[in-house]
């Protein structure tokens, strides 16, 4: 079993349950800190807790191997199932080999190979997503990261079986959202999804990486508010003080959610599940919409936030 | 028979070098940034934005756009009445309804505008990218006009064109933004399902989560010359890796020889290179095969049989039931 | 019109119709020469004198343009066409260019992006053959030449629409397959179709590329042989003295051949097509079955060639 | 739950050197070309032919292969009665029919030996290539024997295995060994529409056109230490391209880093290996839903009351008009 080195305690319990207000302030960099937690349990420690018998696969059979994303097939409640996930390293060779979880094109690519013999065996397929974001890179970007990317969205969208994505980490930019187009979109209680990290976004809006924690409390990046946003079907819950301080009960949780889930998954068609999966996208956002009568720029009726509870 | 040459050798596609911002000069005059030509407005807008000089492309408007690749600049509008909301209370340096009120001020109404429009005689969907309103940044209202965009499209049985810039998805929507990336790509699956074209043109930027969205899935791509395409713009791929990156890193010319684009094309010859494109693409509406004769072919006539008398089945059941439907391209 | 300069006249008619006996010896030798003719007409050819209209697709959208293959939509005869074909070039800067008509990966992989569009919008999809064979780099083996023509096979394979494979020139080896694999393989009257070319062949079995011709004389691989094998299902003649003697003859005759094969393919559902064409494939061949009671090695009987006129 | 770990690095993927050819020795002693270690012939068959001392993989012909992954030892031929002629009449050095006799003379009736077997008690079809036999060449009988391995497996509802170790076509057959490749395809598309796994393991070499066909187009794909896999092979390329090739070029270990392999395994633990992927890939075959059942979670009920009203369609047609043929995977 590879269960990984426990961390210290957390002691503070940051995140509320998805009922209540949604997180403020500091505490949004706390949930950030606690996404990124360097104890917190990785897809291949899911894995090796969830799927006894795991068979991974490796490289894109075009230009190579990238271990920033890890795909095979393991035996999950004695069904055969496609996994795949973003792994960071936990020591420092390991996050080098890993390349701290920020998958280049051949990442996605092999993430595709998965896809295709996911399609022909119709098996459930199920991607943790855990990423700072894709490697910003100039040879990742000569071969094609933004079109990797794409297609595999719309790879994973055209799959035939079950699909759930769980952002069990953190979930930044469109490298986290390459693995997030499913029929499920969960998080974990204390993961983060956000359009891009708050380094990111605050050396874009401020011109400063250092304001990452401005950045943090404007992104509003938790669980809580994805739910309320409508980004997230469900929050998992994780043990007290999060998931790094109990990986057997953390994965537990996510087994309950997940086996419930592909049962309900399971019980619709190919065709219903495809339906499902596009309505479930083409209603994300947030706009309004002026009365068909009105005389352009000023009106300000028929606000429609069309995101909320799905 | 006289056309254009066929044997488009890479050299003879390549462009020309990136844009750099404009100097302002006073009055409406324009300098160009490549070769210092002076020009009046009305020239740049004679050339749409293309310095008559030297070929540098200028950043241009959705609606002129519009205007010079619609035949007669008639189009239709589609999705003009959606309009940006404040999901989050996002402020950074600036709330974000400020932000949106002052693009809005310079004329447009989102960083997307669509239309229904008819080039070279072919009817079609265009969703025109405008780099003016917050940096052709991709929010919600991008992403539903772009996916109603997409609808008509296929009620009209047409392709669907896009021309893209931006600087990736609008942040402060945070992930709501995000997910307009996927709903472009539910989008695209409709058009598939309907077999009907999606044509690219990657206008000067194209950069993030547009690039790593619908921009990088067309059947067609073409790129104006000197247009940046990247997913991870150079400042941040220099910050992050430390390498230097060559003067033409991302441009649409080096995007051709890495195999990420069609031909490039000079702004003034887009009108009439799309027009041929569509021509070519052009497929009449093919009578759907009624269901009796489908499993007829497909060797079972018991069942055909049996279809025959069934005259109540819908054309979409049909379509949904034997897995193929109908197939449009062209207008 | 892009017509090819003329070359010298070929005044010997080598290439007996298809219903005569076949080319022994040293005419074989010929017919591979006019196969390679310089002054031939190549896929550029055919398509400026068959298509008016033309849009050429260039790149893989993961590694590069690779110019020995041409690929587009083409209007033909008021519709839409998907076409692809190996280019060699003619002069000597542009056969660099072409890389002597010997593709990489990059000129499957775009040939693949050309098959998803004709899938997608259910385009006849048209190939023209004329390749010495892929290109042996290592580079090229590295990017996956290998699995580039085998999957390049299995996407032309899965096509809704009417398929039709040409040999107009020289099809050798696996790289002239990887397009070939159609509801209808047909040859012009003088060209080649053979698992290597004459040089690859004899380096292999006479350790010496200089036996070329006594290669050629053991493969025999001339238009009447190959629709005697059942590789070929037709034969379509050329101008007297070769196509390049009159290449508007040579693509009036192809015009004539592709116009009555397509009507009839136009006219069957996807499944019958996807069916007729593993059928085609599936019967090539030429093995002999020994009766299920004989002790093993010495039988001889249940000969059955399984080629001929399809 | 002991197991083996599951964060496998590249780095103890890797395999050993490339083989080469072993020395003749006097008796059933054999030399290994690496190691210099001498061994007798029960060791070498105790150890399937891999050196003991530093794990060099010699060739090995296919039924042992057979004999050493089949449980127990048991397995059942498939296609053995098809047998080479000669459609050519071809001669080079040699007539065809000669050397097929004297291949023949060695034991092996072609150069690729099918079976149906179990492996951990998993039902599964086997197709294994034998070097020794003209240079695991792919004629007409190996595409046939192939096809009907296939065949079988989609019979049973079961994954098909490979072994593959070829120089490429069967030269003396023409251009009808170059249609095998071809055929080869048809067959894994049969595969396909079944949703059965195909299982490849490359052993040295796999060159040709074996590998630009099915062997490179596996679900999941081993190869074994040091085997050679290429399209061209080195000396082609050299002489072609004068350039000088790395000394691993185109080696399993190599392949894996450009990401064509999946994972390199000693043949002595690919029987377990085999078990434990036949073990996770095993599904059940699948109830196939009523054709009213799917017609009504389509949206139909119309249509789905007609379909209610006939029980005569037989499975196959509902199977081909939904689209959905039966799933299975496993045995
Ligand atoms: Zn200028
Ligand atoms: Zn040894």
């Amino acid at each position: 079993m590879s269960s990984p080195t426990r961390g210290p305690r957390f002691v503070r319990r940051i995140t509320q349950r998805f009922a209540g207000p949604e997180v403020e302030g500091g505490d949004v960099w706390d949930a950030i800190q606690l996404a990124r937690h360097q104890d917190r349990p990785y897809p291949l420690d899911y894995i090796g807790m969830l799927m006894p018998d795991f068979e991974e696969i490796h490289g894109d059979r075009l230009h190579g191997d990238d271990a920033a994303i890890v795909a095979g097939i393991g035996r999950y409640h004695d069904r055969p199932v496609a996994v795949i996930g973003h792994q960071k390293g936990r020591d420092a060779k390991d996050r080098a080999y890993r390349n701290f979880g920020m998958p280049g094109p051949e990442g996605y690519r092999k993430g595709m190979r998965l896809m295709e013999l996911a399609a022909k065996m119709r098996l459930p397929f199920i991607a943790l997503i855990d990423t700072p974001g894709a490697f910003p890179g100039a040879d990742a970007e000569e071969r094609g990261q933004g079109g990797a990317i794409a297609r595999s969205m719309l790879t994973m969208l055209r799959l035939p079986a079950p699909t759930v994505a769980v952002v069990i980490g953190e979930g930044s930019s469109g490298g986290a959202l390459a693995l997030g187009v499913a029929d499920r979109v969960v998080m974990l209680e204390n993961s983060t999804y956000s359009v891009i990290s708050p380094e990111g976004g605050a050396a874009i809006l401020w011109r400063d990486a250092g304001k990452a924690k401005l950045a943090a409390q404007a992104f509003k990046p938790t669980a809580a508010n994805c739910y309320r946003w409508g980004v997230a079907d469900a929050v998992v819950p994780e043990p007290h003080g999060g998931a790094h301080t109990n990986p057997e009960e953390a994965a537990r949780q996510l087994d309950v959610y997940l086996t419930r889930t592909l049962r309900e998954l399971d019980a619709l068609s190919v065709a219903d599940r495809r339906r499902i999966r596009r309505d479930r996208f083409r209603r994300i956002g947030a706009q309004r919409e002026l009365p068909p009568d009105s005389s352009a720029l000023m009106a300000q009726s028929a606000e429609s936030p069309s995101g909320g509870a799905a | 028979m006289a056309r254009r040459p066929i044997s488009i050798s890479i050299d003879r596609l390549r462009g020309r070098a990136p844009a750099q911002k404009p100097a302002k000069l006073p009055g409406d005059e324009r300098s160009c940034p490549r070769c210092e030509t002076h020009f009046s407005a009305q020239e740049f807008a004679r050339n749409v934005g293309v310095c008559a000089a030297c070929g540098h492309h200028f950043p241009l408007g959705a609606r002129a756009r519009l205007d010079h690749m619609a035949d007669g600049g008639r189009w239709t509008p589609i999705g003009e009445e959606l309009r940006a909301i404040d999901p989050l209370q996002f402020v950074d340096l600036q709330p974000y309804p400020e932000r949106i009120r002052s693009a809005e001020a310079k004329g447009n109404t989102e960083a997307l505008v669509c239309g229904e429009l008819a080039i070279s005689g072919q009817t079609c969907v265009a969703a025109i990218m405008d780099f003016g309103f917050l940096g052709g940044s991709m929010g919600s209202v991008v992403g539903e006009r772009f996916a109603r965009a997409a609808d008509r499209a296929v009620e009209l049985g047409c392709p669907l064109i896009t021309v893209t810039s931006s600087g990736g998805a609008r942040m402060q929507e945070g992930v709501l933004a995000l997910m307009q990336m996927a709903k472009s790509i539910v989008s695209l699956d409709e058009l598939n399902d309907a077999g009907l074209p999606f044509i690219v043109v990657l206008a000067h930027p194209t950069t993030g989560g547009v690039w790593a969205s619908f921009a990088s899935l067309g059947d067609i791509t073409y790129a104006e010359p000197g247009a940046l395409i990247a997913f991870s713009g150079p400042r941040v791929i220099e910050q992050t890796t430390r390498e230097k990156l060559p003067s033409d890193f991302g441009l649409a010319e080096r995007q051709l020889e890495h195999g990420h684009v069609d031909s490039v094309v000079d702004r003034r010859e887009l009108p009439a290179r799309l027009g041929s494109l569509l021509r070519i693409l052009h497929q009449p509406p093919r009578p759907v095969p009624s269901l009796a004769g489908q499993l007829a072919a497909n060797g079972s006539e018991g069942a055909a049989r049996i279809a025959r008398a069934l005259p109540q089945l819908s054309r979409r059941l049909r379509d949904r039931v034997l897995g193929e439907g109908p197939q449009r391209g062209g207008q």
